[in-house]
């Protein structure tokens, strides 16, 4: 297979000693793999994701993601916009979408990203990298990579909220998508069937202005994986990731439960199956280590 | 059955439902030459899977014993079975139809007396039951199915089992030759009756059709109610065989939906009132039906059932789109989950059983209608001047209960009749 | 911003609907629902909304243009999207909950003290500093936003999580004293102010 | 068929009745016993073969009798169908061998089962007469419409294009009935979003260009007459002229009147000009007519107004209307969008219970009131005040859970339709002949025995087997079309009048042909009568279903027979037994059950009589035979067309010659009937109710005969309710009058 580019959105999260850099390390190593070249979008900025809304009106919220487009519409023409988070991926997609749809809101968006001197024509494809596995690789593709499959560990598939809808994955329905399962299977191990939480929202960006709600839900999604015997749970969404797992301790003593479940993301996986090392697949970035997947990864 | 003499004073009916029956019958009982048209092996269409009628509470099988007895009767009638329109070509007054014949493997020797079916072990899914039961790979449709003939599944054609069969008909009724053949028949005009079908629950996710076994359709539902059905006409749920007493009702499953169908399906308010009646009938007191709303369409002279249902406090009524399913995985029960808008109610439900009250879909998918008409984008044929002497009649004209299908397909067997009429010369 | 307020109830005296549609992001949408209750049903933090969805646009039918501002309901929206693609009837509703949410909150009646209100605001101006947000730092801003004595409160109870995201490098106390940002920070100023700016004349417009 | 009788009985061995039964002592019974005149047995009778060999005998041996010893009369109809000749069955396969086990023991029962269904079969051939068609039979293609509205317009015009000539009689002074007074209608085609234009005038235009469609304004009819094929109509004109005109068959589309809003004062109807009814409110949007719409007090823009659903309907209050009207919702939106279409900033808020939008165009419709911000409200409106010029709208909005008013300029009351059915014969009788008049009330002034309308079924619209037969009133050629039948909208209307057309002109070539009407459609007998004998009882007038009996001034019935339905309820009320038809008699019937073999008393074999209706009980049997349920041997079942034709004398006959026990098996009675004779069966239930003088004259115990009402899907319970009585034969033991 020829090199792959795209023009990649990576968000705030996953910078450099941010909350999800583990995220962009194992991507990274994950498309060293297959190939694929990520041209990252010069001085590409927030997305203000889907909590920006208070301050931010409607099209400040707008020009941001079309600043982003048209910074990438300049430097990687013609190339797809991908992003690997969630909010990123939905707030492009979604002011591309919304652009096209009302000629006044661009003629407005365009007019603000003129007083930096940008124009946007939003006209590339926006995302995620899920998007790009399944549909430009496809399960068999990447199955092929697979150098040291996860056996023995079984793993729930957590979708959450943005990557599943409002758009979501072409071919999967909004309450049972089923594509980490089978990417689960394809590197190896085995999915939980029947993870009846697998879409239920983690409480997003409200998990920090109402922890006590959000905590509540996240119980629900640990509690689940457990019920389905899993070892670990996998997210393609950094908020979902960090969510879900960094407030166990917090909810172990609210509820008294014993939760260290550990949450990795699918490109973790991947990395480990496709023999990186744990460096690699940044699996020291996990407060709550996936063991099973060191153990593998340290073979 | 290649040998369909048809003039283009012939009026052909596609569809032997209710609406074909009928336009067929009164078209036919009026002097006109008819030949009907029907892809299954047996005549009488959706309605034959009722297990009955609103707001009667009848029989639709009584009814269709009227209309056998006319259709017997009548030599006017032509009658196609197993047969589908491959296309339509022609104008008013002179079509040609493309007339695609399956084998049925069975010929008119057949007495209907069952031998090759003893005979036969393999079972195949049950299309009358839905699936929700197994038939013979030589069968009778239904009881009451006609023409009285049984039927060889293709599917067992060059097994020995198909052998069998053949050996067992001490009237040579069995042929295994049997071979697909096309065949062309004139008419002045058409009528297209070929009805609805229920739309796919799968597609509706949040019920959980495809997770959930105690999520069933009002079509299925009604198969469990007959006496001759899959259960024996007890309310047996899938999962474990129990008798389910409690019963959610949930209106405008893919109907009124931008997601699924967009139009409303008209029926299937009353379809639920009716099969609360069957609860109360099967339980008395001890059952319960819980029918969850946008609005109760039971519509014109009939609210009176309504209302009737209403009084009864075995049924509630909440007035909410329920937004999921999930099931009580320690006894299997689903449990609705959503809000009562009324004064606004959070509510999670456990119930035996779930029905979906599903919406109704016209059998021909829009975009391939072997016909030239106006179809509107609900996939309903317009009445339109640019159809020529192409009628629709009943739900494949709008989504219609049965007394308003029967109507439409009169209508629509005059505006044949007219076109025949002028072909004959013989209008005032 | 309450003069605002007050232009708008003058302009808008009989029609809460109107105004909604004139002002509120998707607000159009609005008289499109037939009261089905699935977004109401759909959400995850539903049993927190005094008034969910699809009763909120009923109020706004209704006329009861305090009751739904100053409400503390849209600020429960977690945007999952389960509404939005549940609706039968195609409303985007997590765009309207955001909508009404910020026009309250530019109206300034929205209720003070709600942290999803503090915590949107606040990460608002932590990404609109730099063009890119500073987690540390929004964090701090977080548990302090309702003042230092539930702030060191809060802050001692993530202290743990805090400690776990600098062991695995996805906190860096560094950057507080500065972090990432965008290189074109002006011009990223220039186009918020822009853009800020036809939205006011817009709304203006309506007002006056 | 002039030539005398020859009777063929045609033993068929297929179906493994050859390996169940003695063919040859069958076919000796046929030919000693009963006296065939030919008697063939056949390995396959309904094979090409089997039928050409019956077809031969028909043809070259004069055969013209034809009992067929074989399968159920509803097997292999086809096969067995030859013209000229009278046809009847022996159901040797699901009447014996289906029902009964294949065991030695059970081996000389099942045999002599087979015996009787042969008698049976020749017997009845022998009393069975080829039906000729009725003498009476006129065709006449005139066809009567009564009624100028959409559903009248649409019937004559749809009639007229199809070749036949109409009349239309109308009451008032002009075309066009209630639509004509609309502004606009709602759509009937896609995309379903705008008012549309009503269509009333180019109706008219196109009946006054149809030199095939006469109109009569400010008419009535004052007297109708006669039967399908020969009606005869006087229409009188307000002037009071009369003309006397001919019809093959009538189309009653009489429409409805508004609901008289009076009724509704909480809804401050009456109080204030502007409180007005739907067909008001069009009214001034005519006069409006498109721009602003004005309100009645003082002729102010209207800036807000209030839709009122289902008022005085869907409600069990005293003078309200139980029922939906089905259109007003559809109706409502269209009047709101004349506001907003106007000037969208008219306040239009339509308070509902359940908004009812049905099908693909209504519930498109309503979301093009939406987008014009039509605004809906789920409320139970409960008091409509005037006040200082304005109308204060008190409800309770059902979403919010809290009462609450609205302040409008204008309010619009959704009030129902109420069918112009003429007048309720149940209430209203008819006038004894020769002292016959005309009544205003009515519609039709029919002077039929049984009153001057079409029977009512319920909330005053015409009766109707409303699921299946829509069209199928109880007066043979007359067809109700519209909302006399049920509520219905215009675009319904319209369909149910090209409905009702062609039903008319089904009856027309019928009635021409001499030939029964639905459900016995193509039955060319008919009831002949023996006016000699006949005691004027008028039990065959009174109770005859579709009142095709009148009586002249002697009291003597006069026979019409094209408003015969076949169904034999005045043979079955005849005391005298003076009634009957060619093909149904009471000896076809009779002698049948006196052609059974009734065994010797000390021989312990009992004899059951089932009179089975041939529409539901029977086919149940048929069904049960086919799942292999097992009944009695002893019984001996008849099928009727119509338990309504059971005279008793077949009762009291067999129970005088020895039978056992008689049950007769009917259709479900009563408001929500499936007798498709609609009285036959509940008349059928009153007569046996009386029974029991007969038994005990013959000093019988009551339980010897059983009437019960049958559902085609009883397939394990007909059975059982033979084998019941088989079990009180036991208890009660044989009856005493075995020979």
């Amino acid at each position: 297979m020829a090199k792959k580019q795209y023009s990649f959105y990576p968000g705030c999260s996953s910078q450099k000693a941010a909350s999800s850099s583990n995220y962009l390390v194992s991507v990274q190593s994950m498309c060293d793999e297959l190939d694929i070249e990520l041209n990252e979008i010069p001085d590409w900025n927030c997305c203000a994701a889907s909590i920006g809304y208070a301050e931010g009106g409607e099209l400040p919220r707008l020009a941001l993601s079309a600043r982003n487009m048209a910074l990438s519409e300049q430097a990687n023409p013609g190339q797809d916009i991908v992003a690997t988070c969630a909010a990123c991926w939905l707030s492009t997609k979604e002011t591309q979408e919304r652009l096209h749809g009302d000629s006044d809101l661009m003629k407005e968006t365009n007019e603000a990203l003129a007083a930096a001197g940008l124009k946007v024509k939003a006209d590339q494809n926006v995302r995620h990298m899920v998007e790009v596995l399944i549909e430009d690789f496809g399960y068999d593709e990447l199955g092929k990579h697979v150098k040291k499959p996860l056996e023995g560990i079984k793993i729930a598939g957590y979708v959450g909220c943005q990557t599943n809808r409002p758009f979501g994955i072409v071919g999967e329905s909004y309450e049972n998508p089923k594509y980490l399962d089978k990417l689960v299977e394809t590197m190896g191990a085995e999915p939980v069937e029947k993870y009846d939480k697998k879409v239920q929202c983690c409480g997003g960006a409200l998990a920090f202005s109402e922890p006590e709600k959000s905590q509540a839900l996240i119980k629900d999604i640990i509690e689940a994986a457990y019920d389905g015997g899993a070892d670990m749970i996998v997210t393609p969404c950094p908020v979902c990731q960090m969510n879900v797992e960094v407030y166990q301790d917090h909810i172990n003593a609210k509820y008294n439960t014993k939760f260290k479940m550990p949450v990795v993301y699918y490109s973790t996986l991947m990395s480990v199956a496709y023999g990186k090392n744990a460096k690699e697949a940044a699996l020291d970035g996990h407060i709550v280590r996936a063991k099973k997947l060191e153990d593998i990864a340290n073979k | 059955m290649a040998d369909v003499v048809a003039t283009n004073e012939t009026i052909l009916v596609v569809g032997a439902g209710i609406s074909g029956m009928t336009a067929a019958l009164e078209a036919a009982e009026t002097g006109k030459q008819v030949v009907l048209v029907e892809k299954n092996p047996a005549v009488g269409g959706r309605v034959s899977q009722l297990y009955k009628y609103f707001p009667k509470l009848c029989h639709p099988t009584c009814g269709l014993e009227i209309n056998l007895r006319r259709l017997k009767a009548n030599k006017n009638i032509r009658l196609m079975t197993m047969a589908e329109i491959v296309r339509i070509d022609g104008q008013p007054g002179d079509y040609t139809a493309e007339v695609r014949v399956t084998p049925r493997y069975v010929n008119d020797n057949c007495t209907a007396c069952g031998d090759c079916a003893k005979v036969v072990e393999t079972e195949f899914d049950d299309e009358y039951n839905y699936g929700l039961g197994q038939r013979k790979g030589a069968y009778l449709p239904h009881m009451m199915a006609y023409p009285q003939r049984y039927v060889l599944d293709p599917r067992l054609i060059g097994t020995a089992e198909a052998d069998k069969a053949k050996a067992a008909c001490k009237f040579e009724a069995i042929d295994l030759d049997m071979q697909e053949q096309t065949v062309q028949v004139k008419a002045g005009a058409v009528i297209w009756a070929t009805g609805w079908k229920p739309y796919d629950a799968n597609k509706i996710q949040p019920y959980g059709y495809d997770r959930i076994a105690n999520v069933i359709t009002s079509v299925e539902f009604e198969r469990l109610l007959d006496p001759r059905g899959p259960t024996g006409g007890q309310i047996l749920r899938p999962s474990d065989g129990k008798e389910a007493k409690d019963i959610a009702f949930i209106q405008c499953a893919g109907s009124r939906d931008r997601n699924h169908l967009k139009h409303c399906s008209r029926i299937c308010c009353m379809a639920t009132l009716k099969q609360t009646t069957y609860v109360r009938e099967r339980y008395g007191d001890d059952g319960k039906a819980s029918v969850y709303y946008i609005d109760i369409r039971a519509i014109d002279r009939i609210d009176d059932f309504y209302q009737k249902v209403k009084e009864d406090n075995t049924t509630h009524f909440i007035k909410s789109k329920v937004a999921s399913i999930t099931e009580n995985k320690s006894n299997g029960n689903p449990v609705l989950h959503g809000v009562d808008t009324e004064g606004y109610h959070r509510y999670s439900n456990e119930h035996d059983l779930v029905v979906l009250a599903i919406g109704m879909e016209p059998s021909v998918p829009k975009d391939t209608f072997p016909v030239s008409v106006v179809v509107n984008e609900h996939g309903f044929i317009e009445q339109d001047e640019s159809n020529g002497a192409i009628f629709a009649a009943g739900c494949a004209s709008d989504a219609l209960d049965v007394n308003r299908a029967v109507q439409n397909a009169t209508a629509a067997a005059l505006r044949a009749i007219q076109v025949v009429n002028r072909v004959a010369g013989t209008e005032g | 911003m309450s003069e605002l307020n007050t232009a708008m109830v003058e302009k808008y005296r009989n029609s809460f609907l109107k105004e909604v549609e004139a002002n509120v992001e998707e607000g159009d949408w609005v008289k499109m629902c037939m009261q089905c209750g699935v977004c109401s049903g759909s959400c995850p933090f539903g049993p927190h909304w005094a008034h969910p969805p699809q009763e909120i646009f009923m109020m706004i039918r209704a006329g009861k243009r305090e009751e739904v501002l100053t409400s503390d309901s849209m600020w429960m929206c977690t945007s999952c999207y389960n509404c939005v693609v549940r609706c039968p009837r195609e409303l985007p509703i997590t765009h309207i909950m955001h909508g009404l949410a910020n026009y309250a909150h530019r109206l300034g009646i929205a209720p003070k003290e709600q942290p999803t209100r503090k915590f949107a605001t606040l990460f608002w101006k932590n990404l609109a500093k730099k063009g890119r947000v500073n987690e540390l730092t929004l964090g701090l801003g977080l548990y302090f936003m309702n003042g230092i004595g539930p702030g060191i409160k809060t802050a001692l109870k993530m202290k743990n999580i805090g400690l776990g995201m600098m062991k695995t490098k996805r906190m860096n106390p560094m950057e507080i004293l500065g972090g990432h940002g965008c290189k074109d920070v002006s011009g990223l100023h220039a186009i918020l102010a822009k853009a800020r700016e036809i939205e006011d004349a817009k709304m203006k417009k309506f007002a006056g | 068929m002039a030539d005398e009788m020859k009777i063929g009985a045609y033993i068929c061995k297929g179906c493994g009745l050859g390996e169940r039964l003695d063919i040859d002592s069958l076919k000796m019974i046929a030919e000693r016993e009963s006296k065939a005149n030919v008697v063939r047995e056949h390995e396959f009778l309904c094979n090409a073969d089997g039928v050409a060999m019956i077809q031969n005998d028909i043809d070259n041996e004069g055969v013209n009798r034809v009992a067929i010893c074989a399968c159920s009369r509803r097997a292999k109809t086809e096969a067995f169908s030859f013209d000229n000749v009278a046809i009847t069955r022996g159901n040797l396969r699901e009447g014996v061998i289906w029902v009964r086990p294949e065991t030695d023991e059970a081996q000389e029962t099942t045999q002599e089962m087979a015996a009787d269904y042969v008698r049976m079969a020749v017997t009845e051939a022998r009393y069975m007469t080829p039906p000729a068609g009725s003498k009476e039979a006129k065709y006449e293609k005139h066809i009567l419409v009564v009624g100028g509205g959409i559903s009248g317009m649409t019937a004559a015009i749809e009639a007229s294009k199809t070749g036949y000539p109409v009349t239309i009689v109308e009451k008032s002074g002009q075309l066009g009935g209630t639509v004509g007074h609309l502004h606009k209608r709602v759509p009937a085609k896609a995309p379903y979003a705008e008012p549309a234009d009503t269509g009333v005038a180019e109706l008219v235009a196109q009946i006054d260009a149809d030199a095939n469609i006469k109109v009569h304004l400010n008419a009535h009819l004052t007297r109708t007459s006669g039967a399908p094929g020969r009606f005869s109509a006087d229409i009188t004109t307000e002037s009071g002229s009369t003309t006397t005109e001919n019809f093959g068959a009538i189309i009653q589309a009489s429409g409805f009147k508004e609901y008289d809003a009076n009724q509704l004062p909480e809804f401050g109807y009456g109080k204030s000009p502007d409180v007005v009814t739907q067909l008001e409110l069009e009214k001034l949007a005519r006069q409006a007519n498109g721009g602003p719409i004005k309100r009645p007090s003082d002729g102010k823009e209207v800036g807000s107004v209030v839709f009122v659903q289902c008022a005085g309907q869907r409600s069990q209050k005293e003078g309200h209307l139980p029922y939906c009207s089905g259109h007003c919702c559809t109706t409502s939106i269209k009047q709101a969008m004349y506001f907003k279409d106007a000037n969208p900033d008219v306040d239009t808020n339509v308070i509902y219970t359940d908004l009812r939008t049905p099908g693909a165009g209504g519930e498109d419709f309503y979301r093009s009131g939406q987008r014009k911000k039509v605004t809906f409200t789920k409320g139970q409106v409960n008091e409509v005040v005037a006040e200082g010029g304005n109308l204060r709208v008190k409800f309770k909005d059902l979403i919010l859970n809290e009462d609450t008013e609205e302040v409008a300029d204008l309010v619009v009351l959704a009030t129902g339709m109420v069918p112009n059915a003429g007048v309720d014969i149940e209430q209203v009788g008819q006038d004894e002949p020769g002292q016959w008049a005309t009544n205003d009330e009515s519609v039709l002034n029919l002077d039929y025995r049984q009153g001057k309308d079409i029977p009512l079924l319920k909330n005053g619209f015409n009766d109707s087997h409303f699921i299946c037969f829509p069209y199928e009133t109880r007066r043979t050629g007359i067809y109700t079309s519209g909302p006399v039948r049920r509520p219905m909208d215009i675009h319904q209307a319209a369909e149910d009048a090209t409905g009702a057309a062609l039903k008319a002109i089904q009856a027309v070539e019928n009635a021409g042909k001499g030939r029964a009407a639905h459900p016995r459609s193509g039955d060319l007998s008919f009831p002949s009568f023996r006016k000699d004998g006949c005691t004027q009882c008028k039990r065959c007038t009174v109770e005859c279903p579709f009142g095709a009996i009148d009586e002249d001034e002697k009291r003597y019935p006069m026979f019409n027979e094209a408003r015969c339905r076949r169904c034999g309820t005045c043979m079955g009320a005849c005391p005298v037994r003076v009634i009957s038809f060619e093909n149904y008699s009471v000896d076809t019937v009779g002698q049948q059950i006196k052609a059974v073999d009734i065994p010797e008393e000390f021989d312990e074999k009992p004899r059951i009589l089932a009179l089975a209706c041939e529409n539901d009980a029977y086919p149940a049997l048929d069904m049960a035979s086919m799942n292999r349920v097992e009944y009695s041997a002893w019984v001996r079942v008849i099928p009727v067309r119509c338990l309504g034709s059971v005279n008793l004398i077949w009762v009291t006959d067999a129970l005088n010659s020895g039978y056992d026990g008689v049950v007769l098996l009917g259709c479900q009675k009563g408001e929500n009937y499936q007798c498709h004779f609609v009285k036959g069966s509940e008349i059928a239930h009153v007569r046996m109710s009386k029974v029991d003088d007969t038994l005990q004259s013959l000093s019988l115990e009551p339980e010897r005969v059983a009437t019960h009402e049958v559902a085609i899907t009883d397939i394990e319970r007909a059975p059982q309710l033979i084998n019941e009585m088989a079990e009180t034969i036991d208890k009660i033991g044989l009856s005493p009058f075995k020979f």
